[in-house]
């Protein structure tokens, strides 16, 4: 079945709100709008107002009001309308919610899922553009995915609203309009497992969201050229799965890791200093970061497109590595 | 109130202006010349626009992102507006900000953050600056009734108002935060005013489809915080025209409700004032349609013209 | 209102556990017994027990860092309350919390944030799970007049507002945000019920150094609330004794004024109701002391005596 | 003169209100109390009730309102108690603060200064002790300092308070009351350029605020067994010394970052994977990070210097890179 990432999001949810009537939706404009792309169209006539909800835009209080209702036994799936928010809601996220239960004992578990569309659009700007995992990676307590296929999203979608832990979900609104396969059948994928989006044996780009599309484009580019690229998406970043980096270095012993975030302090820096400090037998060479120039992101278009990496981008800088 | 033709005059000719800048917007939006997103103002004109009647020279601005043609009406040109709406090199950030950060602080603007409310504390900020110097200046910050639920509206209230800070709250009540209507979103009908209470702060509510309600109720609150008495809040009721961004159809509301809420235009009811006490003529009207929208075409085929900032660029602005 | 001796007697029993816990609390940490900060609530029990008085089976609570005793009148046995505050791993978290995270869900308690504020929300949350199922119970959320200032607080009124959801708002107003005068912190006199008109809830203010007072007033606010008619916001007025947290030698008051308030005790006003009434004879009242005294000391023995958690355990908790 | 961290902090400021009146300082419980560590005792009375202001418990509202401040002339320096509470104004700062003058162009310059004291300190536990730096760094348009002695903390915070560029100013509560010594007369401490605290010719420890002792610590003990260890101290992380660790490494070919976050995405990550990425011909082996365990900081003392690096684990962890 061929469905669009935004497609497969909104299947994930209904398909496990279906299964589980402790799972209910809130968030800005998920209602009657049915989210500004249209995810949750549909939701508010199948499940009713108990369980798809307007919020105010109150971001702080309606975080800490899933958390209240995960605590007590309701397994909120709340959005975000942009990941950008989630800023707003801060501490809420990571003081709160990611500590917990370490701070108040082993009953206090937060099944709860914050989803959000994240990254660029085309003119968006600095404040509706940021990719924020790497924010998140910081706080233990949480969960973070960042799924770049609809088979991706709808799985790890459906495992982020069984876990018991509490998940940010993001999904990039550029991938919303892509199309992938997608089984009839349930599934899930659990979290921490990569995937490895295209197999070679020269060097391995970890590439992230928006991005694994754009390695595989220019692993198709280097094919070419005679470079073979493996792709690898970790699809989770936390838990993420060092097994699987270390399994295609044994094979590639060169490593690059791309994403659309600003570049310092990005994901990319915890990547590529876990890899040279773990793997570091594996590597040939240091691990070569893609990732967004340090600016807010600009509103002109070419700017946007320049300061965020591109297949060429990714190309010339791997044949750098050679 | 008694009003002067030239006040009346004065207050047709600004609200025409945000009307044709909102009307271009829409418009250059939809050749596809426009990157992002825009937030169309029709509809919501006469509450800036009978606000901002009661500014002095030397007053703070925070807008909001409902209203862009009011950037205009507080100095920044047309040149400038289109060139950063359109991305170009001669806008005021040089086309990294857009449409929503169309301000120059030489014309006291403070700037717009597209993560809402973040923006609100900005004009106590400026009222500090105003208190600290011994100037007898106010600072007004727009906000909408949607936002009015944020946080930050509350701590800016609160923080102003033990400060005593020179600031009027204007909440534009344009019944919707995206699709969210404002009984969805808000536990009191008006989500401004009935807030200052909290705060101890006077309020009040005003038709925002009549430029000439809003201005009175501004003027009052106004005359009350520059008599050094403390922030206060005014609501202006309206209702917003079009889609929250361009492409929402609205599937949430109601056709027939939009329709009625269109008739309350602002600019047509001060167009019939000024034509019944014969201030101005129809002619002189449609020559006045004219001319702003010349000045518009202008100004857009200047931005049109204008180069885009170079990748070289790209930092700039960043650090001083 | 009239009251059975039994409900009286009751009352002044949680009251004396809650200051006689809060009085341990300070001796126990100028022992050095306690890591980090303690904040004491010795001055505004009666907020917290004349509120809680109103509670029923099944309803959820959202305690505030100044009276920990509070986790014990909700079921927490004093063993797991001074391990948590000893750090110890008989603790609810194993002593990685500590003594603001004293609390156990198997008695509804939501957990406390030291983000103040941060925490308002769950309350909400709570409710939404009772309304959600049907369940006629209702959620309290404390909180003080300092925190009252932060945005949350107003986020989680609205939503509880719009949402009608069935939670007690609770402002325990001692007066203070550490060194900070309410007046200085908050533009109305009232930080927490003055604010409730913002969202179209009730509010009660009531003397929070009487827990009969205290008690009427979160009555009719709760009945309301488990009627069905929505949040509610009770303030109580009160005066903390000592410091912000221990050290603090509170320079920024006047120790007449702390003295003053320091008569208004509670529990001595219960005492002498008690003891007037012929409820209870001062033997009988000596005897609680001690025998509650004697409990404390056996669980701070207890928790003294249990091992804290191993490094090998520093991770047991964070995920599930 | 031999004063006292936190003497020198209230200096800077001191020294800075009497040269310049535009300078302010507002933040909880800062004036009557002189803030809760007593930093800004006496400045009340210094300064006036106009210059020197008690917040209510709004962070949001004054962190707006600095801006504001800054924006229209004056020249906050504003506190925020704990930096743990920079996240309840986190998108202020980071959407807004950061980008305020890319986003709106030259003119809007904010000359402000966020003053906040970090990290662990006896049992403060996960929402108090954290140290945040990192998060910062991932937004463009801020600085951010994080010094290590009396001496660094007052040429630095005078630097910061004059500088136009809004500046994160972190001080580490246990290094309050470490004593060193401070010149009588006039001076600043330019950003971005870091501190050689020690020499040494075997191995680079980058050190940051408490820790910076710490490695000191296991220097001294390291000397002794013949392992010479140089302690660089990059006082700055925005912006960041780079040819000083360059120059460094050029003689010990060895690195090491020792922080007091959580290790995922702390700090050391993105020195870490810069070092490799840039320096990578300097460099004999992997860059070794010692940083806290991804936990919340647990209350119970022992737990919580367990969590965290000491100078014995810092030289064990540097026995092993030889
Ligand atoms: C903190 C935050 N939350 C959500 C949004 C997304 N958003 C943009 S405009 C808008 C509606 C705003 O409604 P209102 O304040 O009434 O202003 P209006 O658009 O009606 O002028 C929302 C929810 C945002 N920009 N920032
Ligand atoms: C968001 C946040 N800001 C500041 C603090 C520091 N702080 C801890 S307690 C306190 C005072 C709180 O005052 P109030 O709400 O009146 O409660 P009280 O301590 O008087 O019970 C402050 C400012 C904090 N913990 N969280
Ligand atoms: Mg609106
Ligand atoms: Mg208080």
């Amino acid at each position: 079945m061929l469905v669009t990432f935004a497609q497969a999001v909104g299947d994930a949810m209904r398909e496990e709100m279906r299964r589980d009537d402790r799972i209910l939706i809130f968030g800005e404009d998920i209602a009657e709008f049915g989210n500004i792309f249209g995810i949750t169209r549909g939701m508010l006539e199948e499940f009713g107002s108990k369980r798809v909800r307007n919020t105010p835009i109150s971001e702080m209080a309606f975080i800490g009001a899933a958390m209240g209702a995960a605590e007590t036994g309701l397994r909120p799936c709340v959005e975000l309308m942009y990941s950008d928010f989630s800023l707003v809601a801060f501490a809420e996220i990571y003081h709160c919610i990611a500590k917990w239960r370490y701070m108040h004992g082993p009953e206090y578990k937060l099944p709860l899922v914050i989803r959000s569309a994240m990254g660029s659009s085309f003119g968006a700007t600095g404040e509706h553009s940021n990719c924020l995992e790497s924010l998140y990676m910081h706080s233990p307590g949480l969960l973070v995915a960042s799924p770049s296929t609809a088979y991706d999203a709808k799985g790890l979608l459906k495992e982020a609203i069984r876990n018991d832990n509490p998940v940010m979900f993001f999904e990039h609104k550029q991938l919303y309009k892509t199309k992938g396969e997608v089984p009839e059948e349930e599934y899930t994928i659990p979290f921490g497992v990569a995937d490895i989006k295209r197999e070679g044996s020269d060097v391995t780009i970890i590439a992230i969201g928006l991005m694994v599309g754009r390695a595989l484009e220019a692993a198709e580019a280097l094919a070419k050229e005679g470079i073979s690229v493996e792709v690898l998406d970790p699809r989770t970043l936390v838990p993420f799965d060092k097994e699987a980096v270390r399994k295609s270095l044994s094979k590639t012993h060169r490593a690059m890791v791309v994403e659309e975030s600003n570049k310092t302090s990005g994901v990319g820096a915890e990547l590529a200093a876990m890899m040279q400090e773990e793997m570091y037998d594996e590597l040939d060479g240091p691990v070569v970061r893609v990732a967004a120039l340090d600016v807010p992101l600009p509103y002109n278009i070419e700017l946007e497109k320049y300061a965020i990496p591109d297949a060429e981008q990714i190309a010339a800088a791997i044949r750098k590595m050679f | 109130m008694e009003y002067s033709n030239e006040f009346l005059m004065k207050l047709y000719e600004e609200l025409l202006r945000c009307r044709l800048f909102e009307k271009k917007l829409v418009d250059t939006y939809a050749l596809g010349k426009i990157p992002g997103h825009i937030h169309s103002g029709l509809g919501g004109e006469a509450c800036y626009v009978g606000t901002l009647a009661t500014r002095q020279q030397g007053d703070y601005f925070k807008n909001s992102h409902r209203c862009i043609a009011v950037a205009n009406l507080l100095g920044v040109s047309l040149e400038t507006a289109f060139s950063e709406i359109m991305a170009k090199r001669t806008g005021n950030a040089g086309g990294r900000g857009g449409v929503n950060h169309v301000s120059q602080l030489k014309y006291n603007m403070l700037g717009f953050s597209a993560t809402l409310a973040c923006d609100i504390g900005l004009a106590g900020g400026a009222a500090m600056r105003l208190q600290y110097d011994g100037i007898d200046n106010m600072a007004y910050t727009f906000y909408g009734d949607g936002t009015a639920n944020r946080g930050p509206v509350h701590e800016a209230m609160n923080l102003a108002a033990v400060w005593k800070l020179p600031v009027l709250f204007v909440c534009d009540n344009n019944q919707f935060g995206i699709s969210t209507h404002v009984s969805q979103g808000s536990s009191v009908p008006n989500p401004g005013a009935d807030r200052a209470g909290a705060y101890g702060m006077p309020s009040e509510v005003a038709d925002g489809t009549d430029v000439l309600a809003v201005y009175e109720a501004a003027k009052r609150l106004t005359d009350h915080i520059r008599a050094g008495k403390g922030p206060a809040v005014l609501e202006c009721k309206n209702y917003r025209w079009r889609g929250h961004f361009e492409g929402d159809q609205t599937p949430y509301r109601d056709k027939a409700v939009t329709e009625e809420w269109m008739k309350k235009d602002s600019v047509a009811k001060m167009e019939k004032l000024l034509l019944d006490k014969k201030i101005i003529d129809q002619a002189a009207i449609d020559n006045m349609y004219q001319q702003i929208d010349d000045e518009m075409e202008r100004a857009i085929a200047f931005a049109e013209a204008s180069p885009a900032i170079t990748p070289e660029e790209i930092y700039d602005n960043l650090y001083v």
